[in-house]
């Protein structure tokens, strides 16, 4: 009982999120129906929300350290440009290559690509000391800025068409980018609880003096997790290409803000430490199902904006009195032991 | 002086922080013009009560009153519009900004003038170092400055305007003798002014020399108020511990005098000069002196978080160059810090991870995953092992007290399975139980040959747990104690003398 | 001389490299070095300048906002409907409406800060959608375009301080704007370094704990910060549309990370506590100089974001990397 | 008509709150209004982001409407979606999009874009006298149909007025992210980068941006030529500041993109023959499935206060 408390108070932004997620379920019920829920609409909302899962995915593992990283998007649209090239032989004839080389040069140099300028995020947070949200800020004008000077500012399509399987192409109604998006979610789920790395991160996030003085080489940590934030935005773009079939700079821009407020609607604290991959899945359903109502409610995207703030808001209010109140009961508990003592 | 007029009347002053009962129905007085010391234990509760007067924490429950107005829920402002001005212990200076702004901030508050200029700012500055006859560059910024200026700095700003009643926690900490004494002289000149001082020092010598009346706390408890006239130093350490302090002293059994750790002649710029010591399996060394000695820095600089300029470090005869921590805890290193809440725990954690933290590495399986029921049985080892009183091992550790959260963390310690053990002022804030129970465990942690290195201004606690000591003063070693000078019946006050007396005193001994 | 001692070393490292880009162009293209190219610069920097001294008060106090751009246009927008509606033809009220408004939305954030006790760059950032959100459902976001604007915008928009006829009769001179942008700019620096508050900003940025215990008020003194963002935001928005002669509501939106950029290379730092005026002035020159010399270089506007990008990482590793070492002597450890 | 209508046609264009687009929604209600048995509206993304664009397609499709119109963002971005809506059997029509041809039912554009493009140079050659050196601007360098209209310009100027000379470094136009600040900083630094310029040429409706640096420099000697809507150049082009401004009705190109979705649902063949009731698109020329109007907008002092958008 007493356990169950515990792990309440210590998930019960956890719990909020779920109630809250039910209750646009329910909304959305009572407002279309079940129509709503047909395979049809849920095939589609898992193609959509894949993508961006992933991106969250990214910014939360940053956000548990106690980073940010604002570069995410534009590191998919960079990486994916360059695997656009390799597709559509820029680099080398694909005719003569094969379709299976191509891809799987494509692909390569995408995690490449998109590693690198994780790494390069990294490198200047932990070795430079600059503030993650300034660094992101400039390496995100500065990844733009090359995928804009590559390219001109022009789309670069047209791929082979098994590399748009992976984007169109479902397995038994459930489509394979949804899948791969619930293979990562797993993959950081497991490497968060039960790796070094992932209690790295939260020790980190926690105090990063103290994990310093329990000998964790926070700097390591700290470029590892913005390399794999910016893997994520590499599986992201592999994602988005495949379903674009086309790449250009400044796709999926209003992706950065909408992944920040996935991450905080989940549950992480955006001053580290705390929180839970799952309340980021299940705050990215939320998003999708929201951005499919407003869609059909023909809503404008900035009321749709509107709204999403304000939700915003109100979890970060009923997280802010949820601490106090469970502070306070601690005190009180506490004074309860004393006089108990003092008889 | 008899029928002075109360300035503060605190009454039934209650003051709790999750997990720590830092104030527990407390009252005193203070009056016109009087020097009231408050004596009592590391963590006992004196600069909470500071805080609560001044207005900066607000307590669970009680009265206050100022100049016969309540007070109880009042701000900061309203604090030093009643004239009152505290130096707090953690100084509460403004790193980026100038120190003449440092010292001149508070008057420009009190006086409320919309608008500033540097002239007069400057003004109030200079006229505030002169005072206490020290000159530091009005520009230079706080961060550029040693410990010891940055007091200073803080004594400045309180005497910049003058108020009714002055605190003082600790504000001797970091400085010399004679900055003390010119310090102590101010205080008598502020009582003939007919100024309230509130002096808080762990130096009992100087309490004796100005105190009027002294209040003794004890665990968040008021023991009472004495006359400083009736009182000495050993009744006042009585009172303030609650028995005649007197642990069995520590004698080293081990055979082999190998040396575990030695140090030839670290030098580091700033933080301290050629400093050589020695541990052996089984010693435990004390490391005292004043605050900013450099003992800290030492210690970090063994634990590989401070490059040393020059000199050596060898472990078991061998050099070692010890870069990071991991080098130092793979050397079988542990430390644990001086700032517990900052450096040590993490306070939303629970105990399990917080035990865990420094072993992450023997956690680890061959997959990179770590092994939670290896972790979580080591957690219950540690609180069985140390007492720790908690419900289970997943209790957050925020809600322990603080000599539990410190058990916690020499568990983690322990449980890395040291060969040499350094523990930074283990004892702050920490309550008498637990405290000699930790005694204890670094005593049995040297009976099992682990070499174990102790910083501490507390003499009584170097001199019951060491066999040897050693005593640093501006960063350099003065004097090192050996196991047969430390049989020394006037062991205590030797040290005493040496530390307090400072350089001088520090240069004969060595010659 | 004592003024440049004052000179710290971000700002010289920034005006060698405005200094070498202006001989850069001027070679590639002598017209670069023409009056009329200083006054187009004053003119379309001038917005970006007051917002500029906005977020480096805000960050100076340890916090950030993102929020200002949709500040801004709230005010901006919002005024410009109201004086079409009841037709205000005056000037001066369609400023003091917008400021109203923008100091409005300010304090709603410091209220929040206050509150929630979170990073202001989530808080803001939610606020941001919030206002905009706000705004386009109450008035829309319907262009308005010069023939509809009403005069007195379409006067401030092509009011100068003086002007010189140029042979073609044109009249080209220094836009009014420099008027705001001076006075915006003087209004700061005395705040920042000749009053209470100002000394109350640098410490609440240094520390918190430390500042509340002096016995400022800290919960007004965020009022004032954030509401005086707000007041430049609303002063901006007029600014905004005066500048075009014209407006379309949504075009301000996504430039935060700019006017950030540009403070941020100023050597302002994002951690609080220190931040300058002139070095946050030389920022947004030298952002204006990258987006305005293109033509006159021959570069496509492809690449100009790339050197933005490599600009801002060198200036702000350069700065931090300094403060690491600082703090590593202290003990105090950052990654 | 409303909801619960035969036929429901949604048109998603590229982005929300830019007047061409508002006006493009009078279009389309206009069309609901004119059609009972049709429920016709609008949505668009937030800051022409082709990911917004297509995840609203998707949920269009997944809410089974019967006919997508679109203006793409970016037409390779979202071709791959609007095929699935096809696989899905929804009728698609798209516009602004000649590029994307085997993805769609049908592309209208209100005119031939390179046709279009030459208009911009008759015009500029007439106000410039057939010499003198003229520089040139587009929203953006990707935007397919801007770039069209530039090159035939150009080439249509190569061709008829050897005098007249692009100065663009290396012939790309500039880029004005349809933003009318930077419209007027590009027009400033080309007035003043070359000195004996005559002409300026804004594809991107931002034109007026560049029409408020001429005017404030009294530069009458030089002409511009751009593609304006009244409401935001009107003033310009009414006091001769700009002097042409071409364009095109979006409200009617909105209506007649439902119209061509509406007949198809109702199974009619659109073909050279088909007409449709807005002006300048009564009679198309349809080849293979692109529909071209003749409705192109020029608009001069005299004529642009006749339309109300
Ligand atoms: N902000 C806080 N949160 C939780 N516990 C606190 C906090 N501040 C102080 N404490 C606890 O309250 C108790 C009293 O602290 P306080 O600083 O008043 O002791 P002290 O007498 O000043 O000790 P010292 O002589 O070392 O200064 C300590 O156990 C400390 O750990
Ligand atoms: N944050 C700091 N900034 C500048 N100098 C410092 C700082 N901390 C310590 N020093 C300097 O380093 C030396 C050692 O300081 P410190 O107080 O840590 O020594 P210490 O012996 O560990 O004191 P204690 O252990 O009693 O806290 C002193 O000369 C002090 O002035
Ligand atoms: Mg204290
Ligand atoms: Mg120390």
């Amino acid at each position: 009982m007493k356990k169950l408390k515990e792990y309440l108070n210590r998930d019960i932004s956890m719990a909020i999120l779920f109630i809250f997620f039910l209750g646009i379920c329910v909304i959305m019920l009572a407002s279309f129906g079940t129509s709503m829920f047909n395979g049809q609409t849920l095939s589609s909302m898992a193609f959509q929300l894949s993508e961006v899962a992933v991106l969250a995915f990214g910014m939360a593992l940053c956000m548990l350290q106690g980073g940010i990283d604002l570069s995410i998007v534009a590191n998919a649209n960079l990486s994916s440009l360059l695997a656009a090239m390799v597709l559509t032989g820029k680099f080398f004839d694909i005719q003569k290559a094969g379709n299976v080389v191509t891809i799987l040069v494509a692909i390569i140099v995408t995690v490449i690509v998109s590693s690198l300028c994780g790494l390069m995020n990294g490198l200047i947070i932990s070795k430079f000391s600059v503030s993650p949200i300034v660094t992101t800020l400039s390496t995100m004008t500065l990844f733009s800025g090359l995928a804009m000077g590559i390219t001109g500012g022009n789309s670069i399509g047209g791929y082979p068409e098994s590399f748009l399987k992976f984007g169109s192409g479902s397995v038994a109604g459930i489509p394979i980018v949804f899948i791969t998006a619930v293979v990562v979610f797993i993959v950081l789920i497991l490497a968060l609880d039960r790796t070094k790395l992932g209690h790295e991160i939260h020790y980190i996030g926690e105090n990063h003096t103290a994990s310093r003085f329990a000998g964790i080489d926070n700097e390591r940590v700290i470029m590892r997790i913005y390399t794999i934030s910016g893997l994520m935005a590499g599986i992201a773009s592999l994602m988005i290409m495949a379903r674009a079939n086309s790449a250009r700079c400044g796709y999926g821009d209003s992706y950065q803000l909408q992944v920040i407020m996935i991450s905080v609607l989940g549950g992480i604290s955006p001053s580290g430490g705390k929180g839970r991959l799952y309340g980021v899945f299940i705050a990215t359903f939320c998003m999708q199902l929201m951005q499919t109502a407003f869609t059909l409610w023909q809503f404008s995207p900035y009321s749709k904006k509107l709204i999403w703030g304000m939700m915003l808001l109100v979890i970060m209010l009923i997280n802010m009195m949820q601490a106090k109140i469970s502070r306070n009961a601690k005190i009180r508990e506490m004074n309860a032991k004393r006089l108990e003592n003092a008889k | 002086m008899i029928n002075a007029k109360n300035i503060v009347e605190a009454e039934h002053i209650c003051k709790s922080y999750v997990g720590v009962q830092a104030l527990n129905d407390v009252s005193i007085t203070i009056k016109e013009g009087e020097i009231k010391c408050l004596a009592g234990e590391n963590g006992c509760g004196k600069s909470t009560f500071v805080k609560i007067i001044a207005g900066v924490e607000e307590c669970t429950s009680g009265t206050i009153r100022i100049n016969g107005k309540d007070c109880t829920k009042h701000s900061a402002k309203q604090a030093i519009d009643e004239g009152i001005q505290v130096i707090f212990q953690d100084l509460s200076l403004f790193q980026e900004m100038s120190v003449a702004d440092n010292i001149a901030i508070n008057k420009l508050i009190k006086e409320g003038k919309p608008l500033t200029n540097k002239k007069e700012i400057r003004k109030i500055a200079e006229d505030a170092l002169k005072l206490i006859g020290v000159d530091i560059p009005l520009d230079a910024s706080i961060q550029e400055l040693s410990i010891a200026n940055r007091q200073l700095i803080a004594i400045c700003r309180a005497l910049a305007l003058d108020a009714k009643l002055l605190f003082m926690d600790e504000p001797t900490t970091a400085l010399t003798k004679n900055e003390v004494d010119s310090l102590l002289d101010i205080v008598m000149g502020l009582k003939k002014r007919n100024i309230a001082v509130v002096f808080i020092s762990h130096k009992l010598d100087e309490v004796m020399r100005i105190a009027d009346s002294i209040t003794v706390i004890r665990d968040g408890q008021k023991i009472g108020d004495f006359a400083a006239a009736d009182m000495d130093a050993q009744k006042l350490a009585f009172y303030m511990t609650g028995r005649e302090v007197a642990y069995q002293q520590y004698e080293r059994k081990q055979e082999d005098h190998t040396k575990l750790l030695e140090v030839k002649n670290l030098s580091k710029a700033g933080n301290y000069k050629n400093v050589s010591l020695d541990v052996r399996k089984g010693d435990i060394l004390g490391l005292t002196g004043l605050l900013g000695a450099g003992r800290t820095e030492l210690a970090l600089s063994i634990f590989g978080l401070n490059k040393p300029d020059s000199g050596e470090i060898c472990m078991e005869g061998k050099p070692v160059k010890i870069s990071c921590p991991q080098d130092a805890i793979d050397l079988g290193i542990g430390l644990v810090p001086e700032e517990r809440a900052i450096q040590g725990l993490f306070l939303q954690k629970s105990i399990n991870e917080n035990v865990a933290a420094a072993i992450l590495k023997r956690l680890t399986g061959f997959l990179g995953n770590i092994d939670q029921n290896k972790s979580r049985k080591l957690a219950k080892d540690a609180i069985e092992q140390f007492r720790i009183k908690v419900y289970n091992e997943e209790t957050l550790i925020n809600t322990l007290s603080g000599g539990n959260q410190q058990k916690a963390l020499i568990a983690r310690w322990a449980a890395s399975h040291p060969k040499l053990f350094i523990l930074d002022t283990p004892t702050v804030g920490i309550d008498i139980g637990s405290k000699s129970e930790i005694y204890e465990y670094i005593q049995k942690f040297a009976e099992a040959g682990i070499g174990v290195i102790i910083i501490s201004d507390e003499v009584e606690e170097i001199v019951s747990n060491c066999n040897r000591v050693v005593v640093m003063f501006d960063g350099e070693v003065v004097k090192e104690y050996s196991e047969e000078e430390m049989q020394a019946p006037d062991i205590r006050e030797q040290i005493n003398a040496l530390v307090e007396s400072g350089k001088k005193a520090g240069k004969e001994a060595q010659s | 001389m004592k003024g440049l001692k004052k000179i710290d070393k971000t700002q010289r490292f920034l005006i060698a490299i405005i200094v070498v880009y202006c001989i850069i162009v001027a070679m590639r293209n002598p017209a670069f070095l023409s009056l009329t190219t200083l006054f187009n610069m004053v003119r379309s920097a001038a917005g970006t300048t007051i917002l500029a001294m906005g977020v480096l008060v805000v960050m100076i106090s340890g916090g950030i906002d993102v929020s200002f751009p949709a500040v801004a246009i709230f005010g901006g927008y919002a005024s410009l409907r109201i004086c079409m509606w009841c037709n205000i033809k005056s000037l001066f009220l369609a400023f003091l409406i917008s400021i109203a408004i923008g100091i409005l939305l300010g304090l709603i954030n410091a209220v929040l800060i206050n509150i929630l006790k979170l990073e202001p760059f989530i808080i803001t950032l939610a606020t941001a959608s919030v206002f905009f959100g706000v705004m386009t459902i109450l008035i829309g976001t319907k262009n308005v375009g010069a023939s509809d604007l009403p005069e007195q915008f379409r006067a401030l928009s092509s009011a100068k301080v003086f002007t010189t006829v140029n042979q073609y009769g044109g009249k080209i001179g220094l836009s009014v704007f420099i008027i705001p942008v001076v006075l915006c700019v003087l209004l700061t620096y005395i705040i920042l370094h000749k009053t209470l508050i100002g000394k109350g900003i640098f410490a609440l940025g240094c520390n918190n704990e430390a500042a509340r215990r002096a016995g400022f008020n800290v919960t007004l003194l965020r009022l004032f910060i954030y509401g005086y963002a707000g007041f430049l935001g609303g002063i901006m928005g007029i600014i905004y549309i005066a500048g075009t002669n014209s407006v379309n509501p949504v075009s301000l939106v996504g430039t935060e990370m700019s006017v950030i950029a540009c403070v941020v290379i100023g050597g302002a730092k994002p951690s609080g506590g220190y931040g300058k005026i002139f070095g946050t002035l030389l920022g947004v020159i030298l952002y204006f100089l990258f987006n305005q010399t293109l033509v006159y270089l021959g570069l496509s506007a492809a690449w100009q974001d790339f050197f933005m990008g490599i600009v801002l990482l060198i200036s702000i590793m350069s700065t931090s990397y300094q403060n690491r070492v600082q703090n590593r002597k202290n003990f105090i450890y950052t990654e | 008509a409303d909801k619960d209508a035969e036929y429901t046609i949604a048109l998603c264009a590229k982005t929300e709150g830019i007047a061409w687009f508002d006006d493009m929604r009078t279009g389309v209600d206009e069309f609901n209004a004119d059609h009972e048995d049709v429920y016709s509206y609008e949505i668009n993304p937030e800051g022409s982001d082709a990911a917004k664009q297509n995840a609203m397609l998707e949920d269009l499709i997944a809410q089974g409407v019967d006919a997508i119109c679109c203006v793409p963002v970016d037409a390779q971005a979202v071709a791959e979606t609007l095929q699935k809506a096809r696989d899905k059997g929804i009728v698609v029509v798209t516009h602004e999009a000649s590029d994307i041809l085997d993805y769609v039912d049908y592309d209208l554009e209100a005119f031939d874009n390179d046709y279009f493009g030459t208009l911009y140079g008759q015009y500029l050659a007439e106000a410039m006298g057939g010499e003198g050196q003229y520089y040139a601007a587009v929203g953006g360098l990707g935007m397919t149909t801007h770039m069209q209209w530039f090159n035939s310009m150009v080439d249509y100027l190569k061709e008829n007025y050897p005098d007249m000379e692009l100065v663009n470094p290396d012939g790309i136009p500039g880029e004005d992210d349809n933003n009318e600040q930077t419209a007027y900083d590009l027009a400033v630094q080309a007035i003043a980068a070359y000195p004996d310029l005559k002409g300026l040429v804004d594809c991107a409706a931002s034109s007026n941006g560049m029409a408020l640096a001429l005017e404030e420099q009294g530069r009458t000697d030089i002409k511009l030529v751009g593609l304006a809507t009244p409401s935001q150049g009107g003033a310009y082009i009414k006091d001769g500041t700009q002097y042409r401004g071409l364009c095109w009705r979006p409200a009617d190109a909105g209506y007649t993109a439902c119209e061509i979705a509406y007949n198809i649902l109702k199974g009619e063949e659109i073909t050279s023959e088909s007409s449709f009731t807005k002006e300048g698109y009564e009679t198309v020329t349809v080849d293979g499935n692109l529909v071209i109007g003749n409705a192109p907008l020029v608009f001069d002092a005299d004529n642009v206060d006749d339309y109300p958008f």
